[in-house]
């Protein structure tokens, strides 16, 4: 995955968590890579309980990752 | 087939009575209405072990919510015979006692107006990326939680 | 035991949207709402054999409509753990477009209020003794009959 | 019943069936009695549907009239 473009985006008590509301990596084929790699340098993430996006659409399970991609880290929701 | 455009439904702040007085007026014009349902949501000063909350700092994932609240939105749509839907909920600070959450539809008959707007409600609540920091202090807040 | 005092529920001519502003607005101190609901009947133009409708003259039989309205206000009270609820029926000649009614409850939690609202609505459309003569012309009308 | 006082309310299109919003009768023990009166010096009232309510009361089947005493005639209830 050469030249690939991931943007992490962090909200609420993840973004707490990270310390970063948005990171940059590359090098990932897929959201199980990506969340090891997250795990393995943010260990506070483990504390936390969060949904993962892709390019804005939930996903359930591991997920490819394309060459320019929008992963986002969402915890429990709680608007209204 | 051209797509319909994504509407904003994020207010900064929190949401005005004079919005929602103009909301209503707006719609004298169409008269095939017969019933409006309205639901609003409003900050509580709850009490909780680090203090009372005095105000919710709204934040979200905008671009995913809008296109969320757009499919919910088609969704109602085609679920109900609606003739209006509007939808407002705040971002930033909204103080307690006042308005975070706007839900507005309309049709010919109430039945209508009124199943569509609790659904239209509890999709909002469990699908709309946003969430709420519940203020008690200058350094004092929680995570708020949707039960 | 002091009976409460009967509530007046009539208002002449149409509801206005500046009194479901203010009314909304004086909830503001009550930090405890966390959820208002509100329906609205809207007046509309249908058409009939008749002609199209331009207006409803609503009439009542008002002292009793009061009495029925403050037993089902206590009936929804005793049922539904509110914070509050607000009633207010047009009297009177109501233009096509403009509000006849406006049901209005608040709540800790928002299920509640949405319940509560939805059937005190059907209560008092079924049994508040108020009819609506629906208005074509200057001398065109038909007895409006609720569904 | 001497000295009875009925106030007769009708409502709607019974009101505009008997000509009249209000009337004052006399000497009715029960509701059937008053009604079979009515009818028969307003036979227009078979045209329209209408319940009953005593001293503000719905009432179903015959009831009973005081001395004083309120009887309405009410077209089917149309508000909202």
């Amino acid at each position: 995955m050469d030249g690939q473009q991931i943007t992490i985006l962090a909200f609420g008590k993840v973004a707490e968590k990270l310390g970063s509301e948005q990171l940059k990596a590359s090098g990932f084929e897929d959201t199980d890579s990506l969340l090891r790699w997250l795990h393995d340098r943010y260990p506070a993430l483990k504390e936390v309980d969060f949904s993962l996006a892709v390019d804005r659409k939930l996903v359930a399970g591991n997920t490819g990752l394309g060459m320019m991609c929008e992963v986002a880290l969402l915890p429990p929701f709680s608007g209204g | 087939m051209k797509a319909k455009a994504i509407k904003n439904i994020f207010v900064q702040g929190s949401i005005s009575p004079e919005l929602i007085a103009d909301s209503i007026r707006k719609h004298a014009h169409n008269t095939g209405i017969g019933g409006h349902s309205i639901f609003l949501g409003q900050v509580r000063a709850d009490e909780k072990p680090e203090g009372t909350v005095s105000a919710i700092d709204y934040t979200a994932y905008e671009d995913m919510a809008l296109e969320q609240a757009h499919q919910i939105r088609e969704e109602i749509f085609a679920k109900y015979p609606l003739t209006c839907m509007h939808i407002y909920h705040s971002i930033g600070l909204v103080p307690a006692g006042e308005l975070s959450l706007f839900v507005f539809t309309s049709s010919v008959h109430r039945k209508v107006a009124i199943d569509a707007c609790e659904e239209l409600v509890e999709r909002l609540k469990g699908e709309l990326p946003v969430w709420g920091r519940e203020i008690m202090g200058p350094n004092q807040y929680t995570w708020k939680e949707n039960r």
